[in-house]
């Protein structure tokens, strides 16, 4: 049994995964740079430990620390949530020689998954469809247009260690492959540190739909359904929701099916995903598979009851699976809403800084994975995700209801979030309709957003309230956690210069 | 207690009167009267109920760039007060040479220009980075860099004048 | 269909109906006494009456007054939660004959099952076991003797009114029968207007153990699985569980359909909920039926899947149940704790007041139907529960484990609360092998509570930093809101008073 | 910064000095020396981390009543500051005719007794009621009612002197 876990990651699913800990009684050990040194994930481990400054690669992204840290502080296991080093095959490989458990796949089932190029030839022979196309990198610009012009325009460049949509190009004509083959390279080398980009044909207007697998290191696999993660703005997803609404469980089984060969061919152990395109005829193609815990993990734990990160951990013990694929049933619908520090209105820029303001929902389905706080200062330094904000119901449409119920009484000051966007998008026809591929949101967002109601005299009063309360109300002070005083007391605590001033001008008028 | 409150370009006069009872208010809006029971649950958070509908409304951070949140909406007001008056001057005064503007916080990975060169108008001038996203800054018209105010590893915040094309 | 619902109630249960509401797209009217205009159900209201000054019997039992606040406001319904007017059988006559939908039973029901004894006849005409005793008001001392005596002591003296365990003496000898009845009498009179006492068995170490029914207005009625309420102190639930570790398919079966026989028997619609005792041989015996949403409901709802207060409100619309029994699966174990502002260091009385720090668990299976804030302060005039906290798990250990990883995330300040007790009980031997009964709690807490342990070096150390950060600390302000200011800022913080006392105090000795 | 500090009866010697980098303190500790990095979250929320040992504490309340919040412990403090002598003088004169307190905040529901009327030890003085709770307070000792502060109606806080019985 594990006595202690080092969790090499930050934010939300640091604590997600510290609580998850917490629950199987289970020392947690956080590592942390200097711009999460108030983060939520050092204050609720047991232990806490410094990396370094504030970019990734000088602090999370710091493997040899990282294990260092973990031998030091006498830890037996890391767990690397996702992104950072948790897809990092050569990390893996340095946990298990220094007899250190790495919370995931073994080293050598990344690697045979873990660049997308690499996991098309499994998918080859597991006999898995996926996009025509190649399953090697592409040498030369030269070699695209060939490989292009057998499977056919419009085709997509793709980054093979890519993810997020970065070193990702559409082409639709012969002319544009040589400049758009140059920029997936170069873009995929400043992400990825690796330039191999390889190209597909590309499917038109298809849903992205991901199959959750857990796998135990003695050769037993199950599939726990799928999520529907069509909703996407530039390839990063949105919004997730399980199950699909288009897939029947007649679709369902034969993913689930084919993604449990794959992850047994490959000889894979604990957590995986593996996304697909699926097209309007219902035909799936393999996309790649995500060697960890996802993020949208959370909509597949409210549908089918389990908690997932548990599981990572009882696997990572060497642990049987504690169920059957018979076992596993879904009940009810989830959704989940990417809270990100963006300005849907400034052309999602990013918008870090300090959370001045948070109101935060709850009550009845509402879940929130959440990594932040009043008064945190959201750094610039890593992705823009806050918050997961997760509804579940007993039908789609109630679990769409609830989420906006939930969004409504969510309120985030000092920075700009996507909080606006979701209520925009769960109110759309398409979307109730479940009418969406992954072309989906960038066309709703190429519509004008719909024109902002009069607010009425509410937000004026509102307005002359604060100023009237203003001396009482300077940033995060607490003195007008009250009824705004009035009368004599009011205009006593009205600063001077303020008054005057307002003198003055109201004395200006006739 | 007498304000001018700007929203969405209207400006509206308010006369608040305290009417007795802590909270409660006789308010002359743009010279209709309206009673309001105005409590804050906490800084910053007010329980506002106009004859009878209840309302939540929310500053977004404190009252240097106000606004508040209300159902859905981010609104920002202005009122008649210096700072506010300053605001709008500040704002008059961004004419002669043009101003390149951070168009969100982060830090500079690259100055793509020198001081005292020519750019073209939409040249790129200088990249930021902010939460993995990089966005490089153009030249809002053709002329030359009169002034560079920062350098590759500065920090900047959103709307920080990075340079001035004159 | 439903267009705008006044919520008769405030606190935790008022602002999850308003949830419930805005989900099903109904607008909210609350309804707020003086001590409870900051109240977060008035704050996420759509509109909020004043009902009068804080006692209960001036605003939230005014039943005239909220029933002409739902004419005016336009309300065509009345959601009575629970507790107040939630089983008043003449408001909800009231509210039928001014044309405005009473959220509940139908009055004729109301009163069938209201007074524990009418419910004992209802019980025997459907065919219910119940505790022998006596089903009618005992009229004097003497007659309580007789039927004591037939039914053989140790006896249970209950208001027929009654609930919360008022109005209740346990009788193990004749003698002390008399005063016992005169107390039991006088208690219920002051508490519910009603001086009815009656007599029945005592039942030794029972399990309380109740059935949660819905029944629609045409005649079908479901049962949503049992609740194990076990853990009571002075018969006031603590902490209650669904489902019953102890109730077989069978016994759940078997208590099911009785508890819908007897609904059905006396015209019962909407959510109600049969308790009953059962004793250590799976012998169950009624003991009451609850005409009204109950505080425990989410348990349900958690292992059911369902939500309980949208069916309400579909049943009060005239709609049929959207379920049939077979649809009713339970998944999963769910544990309710009861937050009480009260001093279980202080035999635990109340500690109402201000709410000066408050820090509330989250994420995975953990759900908070709360009626507190920071900086809200709780009234003296209502009941003492400040929050329900329920965490839903795959196992019963896994859900006592997952609570308790909840309760580590929680802290109140400013007042006392209960908080403590459930992490006494949830690591008790005897409530993880669930050996418990009505008397269970009581018993445990007669035992020597846990020696605490030695704190070490670390609150010292923390003390003196607050100390140190006192200036910057004085009660709600923000201003220390960073790292403890240190060196040369410090001292030059600290105030001259302090400084001068300290050099004095430090001076004074070698 | 030296300080004493009183937990449990056992009073420490604490000396905090800053260790250059904000947040970061060696503490001597009744003479030990200790490493600590203590950052407030926010207000009264402090994120202290001990030789890699990571606590958070709360502060109850506020300093007037020092306590915190640590793991699952209310722990209660003095520090030798002029308000705390006063308090143990506060408590250590509590000698002399005996008071009567309020067990808890509340209303008064009743008062049982006269001023100046002779009471016997355990007999009711006054009834007080908080949330739905009904609490008799009794006569500390057999005496005389030589005070009564309080009637029917008044709301009490909690430790408030109601009577005093000499």
């Amino acid at each position: 049994m594990l006595q202690k876990i080092l969790i090499a990651n930050r934010g939300e699913i640091a604590l997600r995964i510290i609580r998850a800990c917490h629950e199987l009684n289970i020392a947690a050990v956080a590592v942390y740079s200097d711009a999460d040194r108030a983060g939520l994930h050092v204050l609720e481990a047991d232990e806490a430990y410094r990396l370094g400054p504030a970019p990734a690669v000088d602090s999370y992204l710091r493997g040899n620390l990282i294990l260092d840290i973990a031998r030091r502080s006498g830890a037996d296991a890391i767990h690397p949530g996702y992104g950072f080093l948790s897809e990092n095959a050569d990390f893996a490989q340095a946990c298990e020689e220094s007899g250190i458990k790495f919370i995931g796949p073994p080293a050598s089932a990344m690697r045979a998954l873990g660049t997308k190029t690499n996991a098309r030839q499994v998918a080859d022979e597991a006999g898995m469809p996926r996009t025509p196309g190649c399953v090697h990198g592409l040498a030369s610009p030269e070699e695209a247009a060939d490989v292009a012009q057998a499977v056919g325009y419009p085709v997509m460049l793709k980054a093979a260690a890519g993810g997020g949509g970065k070193g990702m190009r559409a082409v639709s004509r012969p002319e544009d492959l040589a400049s758009a083959f140059v920029a997936a390279q170069s873009e995929a080398e400043r992400a990825f540190g690796s330039d191999e980009v390889y190209l597909e044909k590309l499917i038109e207007r298809p849903r992205h739909i991901e199959i959750q697998v857990l796998a135990d290191e003695h050769g037993h696999c199950v599939y726990l359904g799928e999520r529907e993660c069509s909703v996407q703005r530039r390839h990063q997803k949105v919004i997730e929701e399980a199950p699909s609404p288009v897939v029947s469980p007649d679709l369902r089984r034969r993913m689930g099916e084919a993604a449990v060969r794959l992850a047994l061919s490959a000889g894979y152990a604990n957590a995986g995903t593996i996304e697909f395109l699926v097209d309007d005829d219902q035909n799936f193609y393999f996309l790649e598979m995500n060697t960890r815990l996802q993020v949208e993990h959370p909509v597949t734990e409210l549908v089918t009851g389990y908690d997932l990160v548990h599981l990572q951990i009882q696997i990572a013990q060497g642990e049987p699976l504690p169920f059957t694929q018979s076992d596993v049933h879904l009940r009810g619908h989830a959704i989940e809403c990417r809270v990100y520090a963006e300005d849907p209105d400034n052309n999602f820029m990013p918008s870090p800084g300090r959370i001045a303001r948070l109101l935060q929902p709850g009550g009845p389905g509402i879940r929130e994975d959440c990594g932040i706080y009043e008064g945190w200062v959201v750094p610039m330094d890593y992705d823009p995700m806050l918050s997961k904000l997760i509804a579940f119901a007993p039908t789609r449409e109630l679990a769409i209801a609830r989420m906006l119920r939930a969004l409504d009484e969510y309120v985030i000051g000092g920075i700009r979030t996507n909080l606006g966007l979701f209520r925009r998008i769960l109110r759309d026809d398409d979307f109730s309709a479940a009418r969406i591929h992954t072309g989906y949101l960038d066309r709703l967002l190429a519509e004008p957003a719909p024109a902002s109601t009069e607010h009425g005299p509410t937000p004026v009063i509102a307005a002359a309230l604060f100023e009237a309360a203003r001396p009482a109300v300077p940033p995060g002070n607490g003195n007008c956690a009250g009824t705004a005083n009035n009368g004599s007391s009011k205009s006593g605590s009205r600063s001077g210069w303020k008054s005057a001033a307002r003198t003055a001008a109201l004395g200006g008028r006739p | 207690m007498k304000l001018e409150i700007e929203i969405d370009g209207k400006t509206h006069r308010v006369d608040l009167n305290p009417a007795g009872e802590p909270g409660r208010w006789t308010v002359q809006l743009d010279g209709q009267p309206v009673e309001a029971d105005a409590h804050f649950i906490r800084p910053g958070v007010l329980s506002l109920l106009l004859e009878g509908r209840a309302h939540r409304i929310v500053l977004d951070a404190d009252l240097a760039e106000p606004a508040l949140h209300l159902d859905e909406h981010r609104i920002a007001w202005q009122a008649d007060d210096p700072r506010s008056f300053q605001r709008r001057r500040r704002h008059a005064a961004a004419h002669g040479p043009v101003t390149l503007k951070a168009s969100m916080p982060g830090r500079i990975v690259r100055v793509l220009v020198e001081r005292g060169a020519p750019v073209a108008a939409h040249q790129g001038i200088v990249v930021i980075e902010a939460m993995k996203m990089q966005n490089e800054l153009k030249s809002p018209k053709e002329g030359r860099v009169a002034e560079l105010r920062v350098m590759a590893g500065d920090t900047v915040a959103s709307g920080q004048i990075l340079a001035v094309i004159e």
